[in-house]
């Protein structure tokens, strides 16, 4: 069907969509961390539908490529914040955030 | 296509350092810190020395097949970020061993993260620009919760990841549509590209206000800085004094090349943003500062500010604006290494430590403002240091600082940024107040108790104490004869503008 | 003559710096000896240089020692002005000044001050010096503010007391009220002329006719009447004239030598002699000589009046200079300038006298001051007496003594002048003969004549007289009656001797300028001068002479013959002699309004504009401010993680929208 | 002849200070104190020598020294020294002799140190020909004073010195935003050159207003003086006379903004004078309700400034020399009255009005300088302090008569504080249990002050080779200011 084949402009929605859901995820989300992590990197993995989609619009290879590195950064980022999440529940024994202001001022 | 590995040589050192360290934790899992310690400063020193005998300085020039870049500033700013990480090492090293970090990870996270620095300073392609980013951000929140039974180094290790990550989302959502807009990565392509669109290209607008946003959250410019004054604080000292200093040094050389090269077309946006940026973090960086009773989180607003200042001399946008934000963060790194010095110079206690999560949690002592009272009776020669450091951070003639200010000032004014002008010196005043605060605690008053003094005022080694004491001084050296930093900021920039 | 000119001032100034450096530390005699002698050559030297003005004809002795400051456009310079006016004044000073010195040997002899007592009178006659000798306005205000400083510093001189500090920075200060006159008066004719030597002034004094001057833009005054105005408000300060007189009476804190000295015979007529020797200046302006002319008559009548009610021996003395000094200013202001210089001597004289002479009653009775415990002195001190008497006859004004031939030309040149309020001045001066008469000589009376009182009403109530009041008072020492009947010889014979040059001569021929077209006076006094003895027979026909008798007699009823009179009197005129009590309620008038004023004003000022403006607004309020700011931002960074991250995003869409609108 | 002369004269007692605070723990501090004092003879002496070798007769630069300091702004190390400058250098190499020598055995080495680091600075700040080298020196005398109040201060010295340090610092940094454009119109900070720099009279108004800020501050004028009393109050004596005496802020105006904006100047003159006029009187009647000694002379020393920049902008040459000659006056007038508070102070431990009282009879050699010092504040003519009043109130005169009448009160307020503090302090009743066991002044009080008295009698009887020396520079600056630059 012509009229749904999806164009870049739809791709590019998709990823801007991305975007605000995560962002919404980290500011709406209050309780969990781990939802918070899932959230950061739902936006790492917006840019890179865009540098895919990019990509072919441009059939330009150079945007895969970027993909690539950013997922490869995506996975040293969960592992970062994953050991930081255990860290946390081991000194607290809970992962809220709302617990997250000793500091503040 | 071939290409010679030695330009690369400073990065290979560190790696090299690094991957001998992660070695040595493999063989020898119980050792102590010594040896990586020391592999570390050599590997620094050699990595500077190999930056300045395979440096080519006369003429700029792009290696790796256009990825990065080798110029007067990069040698620069990269020479400044090893001494800066050499320096902070040699005056935390006793607070690690104080704090029980004392171990070879450290000194592996240091070393990962300088390798970042080294090739954002370097890099002249996104692919190179976003993996530095990464490899220097991604230690960070390592090292900043390296106290892993401290509830602050947590805490801020978790603020500092998450925040962190969502400005690398946002820069890496700006690159891509930059490179939607070009269909290029590459910055020269970019700049050959971008110069005919102006500033009607949307996606291009757009991914240049994404990705000063995430530049702006590097430099914990307001509003992106919220995370700064936590995670000074609950940073271990030494770990505060490299985030304060060795990456700003990478994001503001990336800042000027975005600005100067590849979306130099987009000027005006630029600098309206960045105004707007400068003048928050001047207003806030100034006036929260004064409301705080910790000196790291006094030290994180006064970054916030000082990025402020850096800000009005960048968003000038030619070559004496880039020179003078330039100098100015030369300038501040200086000054920031003797407070931190000073600093880490004291035993730093956390009674957070052994509380629990549901118990209130007391925040540490030796950092707060009250310890420094009296500090000139108990120790002389860290009241005098730190009093260098805080009036040159405050900008009073004849100390460096003063000329940073004066540098970004004039720029900005003689370019017609007028009521900029103004607000940084009004902000800059509000900013004496406190700088001045922790001079009067540590000279005008004394402390009535005696108790405790051992523990918070250590003894500082022979060699700290005489490089710190020799990086004060260079503030008054300096300031006396600025020509020495200021010519050389401003020639190594003029032979490498439009490829910096 | 330069040498000769400059040792008259100077041996004074080298004698007060030996008393005041060295006084302590050398028997006392010395500061005596030094002074007496360095003033009595300096009264010599000026009697030479009298001589040589008045016999040898060298008019006018012009010499400049140095250029104090050279401005360019013109030179300031120190210099000496001797003419027949300043001569006659370097004499009248130093003749006077020698005999107080001497005086003071016996009337200070037990004063722990004596060394710094003779440094300052020394210092006063070296500044009197200058004042006279000045050839320009910069040395007279030299000199009339060192006069100023030996005032301050001898009425205080007695420091223990408050009272005493306290009627010296009175004096001070009051004469610093007119300075501000003085000053701008100066500051007048300098920024109009470009000069302060008196003789660039007087020759293009023409100059200044016409011109106008504003207060601020749109309202213009005449130029000359404003600077006169502002000259004469100086002479006001100086000279004691209403309502700037309040000083004098008080200044009588001090000892008597300086109050006959300085507070009668020399310092206070400084304005006189200012006045006088800018005759040129005045003479083109009838609104200040009618001023003059009404401030003088006013305080001439109105210091009687007080003098008539006081009962402190010196401070009768005091309302009486006051009076004579009105006198004197409406002299002044009929451009009788001569006449004013002329009184202004004899005056010296008479008046220098009976402040020595009271003095020398007040220390044979152990400083008491107050008439009603004294009388009968009379045999006991029949020097002091006599001299006393002479000087109240020439106060008086009864021929032959001086002051007849002084006052009666005043009294004449008021009635013939022409200016605004002459025929005010006229009456004012007339009437005033009568009450100088009854208060000259209610003072007389009480002290000389009657029944002691001294013994009888000194039982505790006067601190000092307690151990004393057994001795009988008896005659002064040499060396005060000496200068007193030196004083009293001149009182006598001064005016019969001097008025024909002086006011009918051309004994001051260029040096005092009159107007004699426009301001007629003393060519109308000459058209009926016949000679002195006319002028003595001629006094039984006028009025004045008949109310100074009748002002005589009513003092001998109410002090001597019915004693008691006076005290119904006094009940009769009931709240007008509560006025009188005090002093028209001026000195009230300053303590409570000015004084008072001043100080609130100056509280406010510190309370509104510095504690609450400066301080307060300005300092505390802007750290407020900034704190204020501190607080709210500090509350925006809560701690928690989303908050950070939605400011993040926030700041991002500002960035957007930013754009957007620029779209 | 080639010695830089002037070089010498503001880095030696720097040097000296640095090295005074290097020693200043050896041998109990005798080798410091000495080193103090040497410093500061050294100094006059080369002061004296500048005096002597100046050609008064020129108003062109003198001992003209010039290095490229920073190229890149094109600032210079550039010094010389004008009439205007040279009697500045004079009253500081005198003032700097003075502190240092009053100091007593006891006194502290870094004290010694601040003072001769400051003075060093001062030297600097009056020979500096660049305008970035003239703010630099001008500021860095923040820190030392600073320092030294904050350290050696009265009770209150926390808070005077921070908001000393911010106002003066708030006001200059004004003053560094025009320097930056008058760099930026004429790419040099060379103060010669834009004294030629034509200026569009809106610039010249901006450029009035920021170089205002900053002298109005360290001068101080109303109402920019808030911090002025505080500091001259908690100052220990030595840096409270290095702070009101150096007059520093006046020498600004006649240094940059008179000569570089005088068209603003001329525009904004009558709202100088009206606040000049403010100054004077509505200082002389704070000056009158205050009740501690040296806030009096605090005060009195502002309100005489009031007198000096009034004469700054009648425009006038016999104004202006008299408001030059008066901040030479005053400086010598108020570092005599922080003498003697001092020396009353150490005896009786209090600086309180009440607390004084009748020190005639125990201190007769104090209360005869006291009344000579405050004869010279009242402005007596054969002191220092009559030539200056006199001059500008004449000029004010000349002027509009308003002007003159509401300059001249300061005849009348001026003898009036004054007096009013002489009668409580010198006369009066004694109102301290300890003024009769007080011994007078000693040897070295003595000379000190006496050395001062005779330099105001001296000037004060002879202010002509005072004047002579800065003429030529005054009359080439009101001939400069009468130019319009527009």
């Amino acid at each position: 069907m012509p009229g749904l084949e999806p164009t870049l402009t739809h791709y590019l929605l998709l990823a801007a969509a991305l975007l605000v859901i995560s962002l919404v995820g980290i500011i709406a989300n209050r309780r969990n961390v781990l939802v918070l992590l899932m959230a950061v990197e739902l936006v790492l993995l917006s840019a890179n539908l865009n540098f895919v989609a990019f990509s072919a619009y441009y059939n330009d290879l150079s945007g895969q490529v970027m993909a690539m590195f950013v997922l490869a950064t995506v996975a040293v980022e969960s592992a970062v914040g994953l050991a930081l999440l255990i860290l946390l529940f081991r000194r607290r024994g809970n992962i809220a955030i709302q617990t997250l202001d000793v500091m503040k001022g | 296509m071939t290409f010679s590995l030695i330009p690369l040589l400073p990065e290979l050192t560190l790696l090299a350092a690094l991957s001998l360290i992660l070695l040595m934790v493999a063989l020898y899992p119980s050792q102590d810190g010594t040896a990586a310690y020391r592999l570390t400063q050599l590997a620094l020193w050699v990595a500077l020395l190999a930056l300045w005998l395979t440096q080519d300085i006369e003429e700029p020039q792009l290696i790796m097949n256009g990825m990065l870049l080798r110029s007067t500033s990069t040698l620069l700013m990269q020479s400044a970020a090893l001494l800066a990480l050499s320096l902070a090492l040699l005056y935390g090293r006793a607070s690690l061993i104080r704090q029980k970090l004392w171990q070879p990870e450290t000194f592996m996270l240091f070393l990962c993260s300088t390798l970042g620095v080294l090739a954002v300073i370097g890099a002249y392609h996104f692919v190179p620009l976003f993996v530095g980013l990464e490899l220097m951000a991604l230690p960070l929140y390592a090292m900043v919760a390296l106290r892993k039974d401290d509830a602050l180094s947590i805490e801020a290790g978790l603020k500092y990841f998450f925040l962190g990550a969502l400005a690398s989302g946002f820069m890496l959502y700006g690159i891509s549509l930059v490179y939607g807009a070009t269909g290029s990565l590459g910055l020269l392509a970019i700049a050959h590209l971008a110069e005919g669109f102006g500033s009607s290209n949307t996606l291009l607008l757009l991914g240049l206000i994404f990705i000063v946003a995430g530049l702006a959250f590097k430099l914990s410019a307001v509003p992106f800085h919220m995370w700064a004054p936590d995670v000074y604080r609950g940073a271990p000292t030494l770990v505060t004094l490299f985030i304060s200093t060795v990456p700003k040094l990478a994001v503001v050389v990336l800042l000027l090349r975005l600005m100067s090269g590849p979306l130099s077309s987009l000027l005006t946006e630029w600098q309206t943003m960045l105004a707007l940026l400068a003048v928050l973090s001047m207003i806030v960086g100034a006036v929260v500062a004064i409301a705080q009773p910790n000196l790291k989180r006094m030290l994180a607003y006064s970054t916030i500010g000082h990025m402020g200042y850096l800000l009005l001399g960048a968003l000038v946008g030619n070559t004496d604006g880039s020179s003078a934000a330039m100098f100015y963060i030369l300038t501040y790194a200086l000054s920031n290494l003797v407070a931190f010095g000073v600093l880490l110079s004291m035993n730093e206690t956390s009674d957070g430590d052994s509380k629990n999560a549901d118990g209130k949690i007391t925040l540490s002592r030796g950092s707060d403002l009250e310890d420094f009272r009296g500090l000139y009776q108990r120790s002389p020669i860290r009241a005098v240091l730190m009093t260098l450091a805080m009036l040159s951070l405050a900008g009073v003639p004849p100390l460096l600082g003063f000329y940073g200010k004066f540098a970004v000032i004039a720029v900005a004014l003689i370019n017609g940024f007028v009521w900029l002008s103004i607000i940084a010196i009004l902000t800059s005043v509000i900013a004496a107040f406190y700088y001045l605060r922790v001079v009067r605690l540590m000279l005008f008053s004394s402390r009535s108790e005696g108790e405790g003094e051992g523990e918070i005022l250590p003894a500082i080694g022979v060699i700290p104490r005489t490089v710190l004491t020799l990086n004060g001084l260079a503030l008054l050296a300096l300031g006396l004869f600025p020509s020495v930093l200021l010519d050389t900021t401003a020639q190594a920039l003029a032979w490498t503008f439009g490829l910096l | 003559m330069t040498m000769m000119l400059a040792l008259i001032p100077l041996l004074p100034l080298f004698a007060a710096l030996f008393a005041g450096f060295f006084g302590r530390r050398v028997p006392r005699h010395w500061s005596h000896w030094v002074c007496c002698a360095a003033v009595g050559i300096s009264f010599i030297l000026s009697a030479v240089v009298l001589y040589k003005v008045v016999v040898l004809g060298f008019t006018e002795i012009n010499v400049t020692l140095y250029t104090w400051l050279d401005l360019g456009s013109t030179k300031l310079t120190i210099g000496f002005l001797v003419d027949p006016l300043s001569a006659l004044m370097m004499v009248v000073v130093t003749l006077v000044s020698f005999l107080v010195h001497v005086y003071t040997i016996g009337y200070m002899k037990d004063d722990p001050g004596y060394a710094r007592f003779f440094s300052y009178i020394a210092f006063f006659t070296f500044s009197m010096l200058m004042l006279v000798m000045s050839d320009n306005f910069l040395q007279m205000f030299f000199g009339w503010e060192g006069v100023g400083l030996a005032s301050y510093l001898l009425i205080g001189f007695w420091h223990t007391r408050p009272s005493a500090t306290k009627a010296g920075m009175k004096a001070f200060l009051m004469n610093r009220v007119g300075d501000f006159g003085f000053i701008v008066g100066i500051g007048l004719l300098f920024a109009t002329l470009g000069t302060l030597n008196f003789g660039e002034i007087f020759a293009r004094v023409d100059e200044l006719q016409g011109l106008n001057v504003s207060l601020w833009p749109g309202l213009e005054w005449s130029l000359l009447t404003v600077a006169c105005i502002g000259l004469f408000v100086g002479a006001m300060g100086k000279s004691a004239q209403v309502p700037l007189h309040t000083w004098l009476p008080d200044s009588m804190e001090g000892p008597t030598p300086i109050s006959a000295l300085i507070h009668a015979a020399t310092m206070v007529t400084a304005g006189i002699f200012m006045v006088a020797r800018m005759s040129p200046v005045f003479e083109g302006s009838d609104t200040a000589l009618s001023l003059m002319i009404i401030v003088g008559a006013t305080t001439a009548i109105s210091m009687a009046v007080l003098g008539l009610v006081q009962n402190d021996i010196k401070r009768v003395v005091a309302y009486s200079t006051l009076s004579q000094l009105g006198y004197m200013t409406v002299a002044l202001g009929a451009s009788a300038y001569s006449a004013a210089i002329f009184h202004l001597m004899t005056h010296a004289f008479f008046k220098a006298l009976l402040f020595l002479a009271a003095g020398s009653v007040i220390i044979a009775l152990h400083h008491e001051q107050d008439l009603r415990k004294m009388g009968g002195l009379r045999k006991l001190m029949p020097i002091t007496y006599v001299t006393s008497l002479i000087g109240a006859w020439a106060l008086v004004g009864l021929p032959p003594f001086s002051g007849f031939f002084s006052k009666e030309p005043i009294i004449e040149a008021a009635r013939f002048a022409t200016v605004t309020g002459h025929t005010y001045a006229y009456w004012a001066l007339t009437l005033g003969v009568f009450l100088t008469a009854c208060y000259t000589f209610r003072m007389i009376f009480l002290a000389f004549h009657g029944a002691p009182r001294y013994g009888a009403s000194s039982h505790g109530s006067h601190k000092a007289s307690h151990k004393e009041h057994h001795e009988a008072p008896k005659e002064s020492p040499k060396v005060v009656t000496i200068p007193l009947i030196v004083l009293a010889v001149c009182s006598v014979f001064a005016g019969i001797l001097f008025i024909t040059p002086m006011l009918f001569g051309d004994y001051f021929g260029t040096s005092i300028y009159g107007n004699y077209v426009a301001h007629d006076a003393m060519a109308r006094l000459y058209a009926n001068w016949q000679g002195v003895l006319h002028y003595l027979l001629h006094a039984f026909q006028t009025l004045p002479f008949w109310l100074a008798l009748a002002g005589i007699a009513t003092a001998w009823y109410f002090t001597l013959s019915a004693p008691t009179a006076a005290d119904r009197l006094v009940k009769t005129l009931g709240a007008a002699y509560g006025v009188l009590k005090h002093h028209f309620y001026i000195d009230a008038f300053y303590e409570r309004v000015i004084v008072r004023g001043t100080h609130s004003a100056a509280s406010w000022f510190v309370r509104g504009g510095e504690r609450f403006w400066s301080e307060g607004v300005l300092v505390q309020g802007t750290t407020r401010l900034v704190q204020w700011g501190a607080q709210s931002l500090r509350y925006l960074q809560t701690g928690y993680l989303y908050h950070y991250a939605f400011a993040m995003v926030l700041g991002l869409l500002v960035l957007m929208t930013w754009w957007g609108i620029k779209k | 002849m080639n010695v830089p002369v002037l070089s010498l004269l503001i880095w030696l007692p720097i040097i000296a200070g640095v090295a005074v605070l290097a020693v200043r723990n050896v041998d109990g501090g005798r080798p410091s104190r000495w080193l103090a004092n040497a410093a500061a003879w050294a100094a006059f002496f080369i002061a004296v020598y500048v005096l002597c070798r100046f050609q008064s007769t020129s108003a062109a630069m003198q001992f003209s020294e010039r290095v490229m300091w920073i190229p890149y702004f094109g600032i210079e190390y550039s010094l010389g020294i004008d009439g205007l400058s040279v009697l500045f250098i004079g009253m500081n190499a005198l003032i700097t002799l003075l502190v240092i020598a009053a100091q007593k055995a006891g006194s502290k080495g870094s004290y010694l140190s601040a003072l001769l680091i400051t003075s060093g600075l001062t030297y600097g700040a009056f020979s500096a020909r660049d305008a970035v080298l003239f703010y630099i020196f001008f500021e860095a005398m923040l820190i030392p004073m600073y320092l030294v109040i904050g350290v050696f201060g009265g009770a209150q010295r926390k808070y005077a010195t921070t908001k000393f340090f911010l106002y003066t610092l708030f006001g200059s940094l004004f003053m560094l935003l025009a320097l930056f454009y008058l760099y930026g119109v004429s790419q040099t900070f060379s103060l010669q050159a834009w004294h030629h720099l034509p200026l569009s009279l809106y610039m010249q108004l901006i450029l009035f207003g920021a170089f205002f800020m900053a002298f109005a501050v360290k001068t101080p004028m109303w109402p920019l003086h808030a911090w002025a009393p505080d500091a001259y109050a908690e100052a220990p004596t030595g840096a409270a006379i290095m702070l009101a005496s150096t007059k520093i802020g006046a020498y600004g105006f006649l240094r940059l903004l008179l000569p570089i904006v005088p068209d603003a100047a001329q525009v904004l003159a009558p709202w100088m004078i009206g606040l000049s006029l403010l100054a004077v009187i509505y200082f002389g009647f704070v000056a009158l309700a205050q009740t501690d000694l040296k806030r009096l002379i605090a005060y009195s020393s502002i309100a005489h400034m009031g007198l000096v920049t009034l004469g700054f902008f009648l425009f006038d040459a016999v104004a202006l020399k008299g408001a030059v000659l008066l901040m030479v006056s005053n400086g010598l007038v108020v570092a005599a009255l922080f003498f003697c508070a001092d020396s009353l102070e150490k005896r009786l431990g209090s600086y309180r009005l009440t607390d004084c009282g009748g020190i005639v009879k125990a201190m007769p050699w104090l209360a005869t300088l006291l009344v000579f010092f405050a004869m010279a504040n009242i402005g007596l003519p054969g002191t220092s302090g009559f030539v200056g009043e006199f001059l500008v109130i004449l000029g004010a005169v000349g002027y509009q008569l308003g002007v003159g009448l509401l300059a001249a009160t300061v005849v009348v307020v001026g003898a009036a504080y004054t007096l009013w503090m002489v009668r409580r302090v010198v006369f009066g009743p004694v109102t301290h249990s300890s003024v009769s066991a007080i011994t007078d002044l000693g040897m070295r009080e003595r000379l000190l002050l006496s050395v001062l008295a005779a330099v105001m009698l001296g000037f004060g009887l002879w202010p002509q080779p005072l004047l002579g020396m800065a003429d030529a520079s005054i009359t080439q600056l009101l001939a400069h200011m009468a130019l319009s630059k527009l």
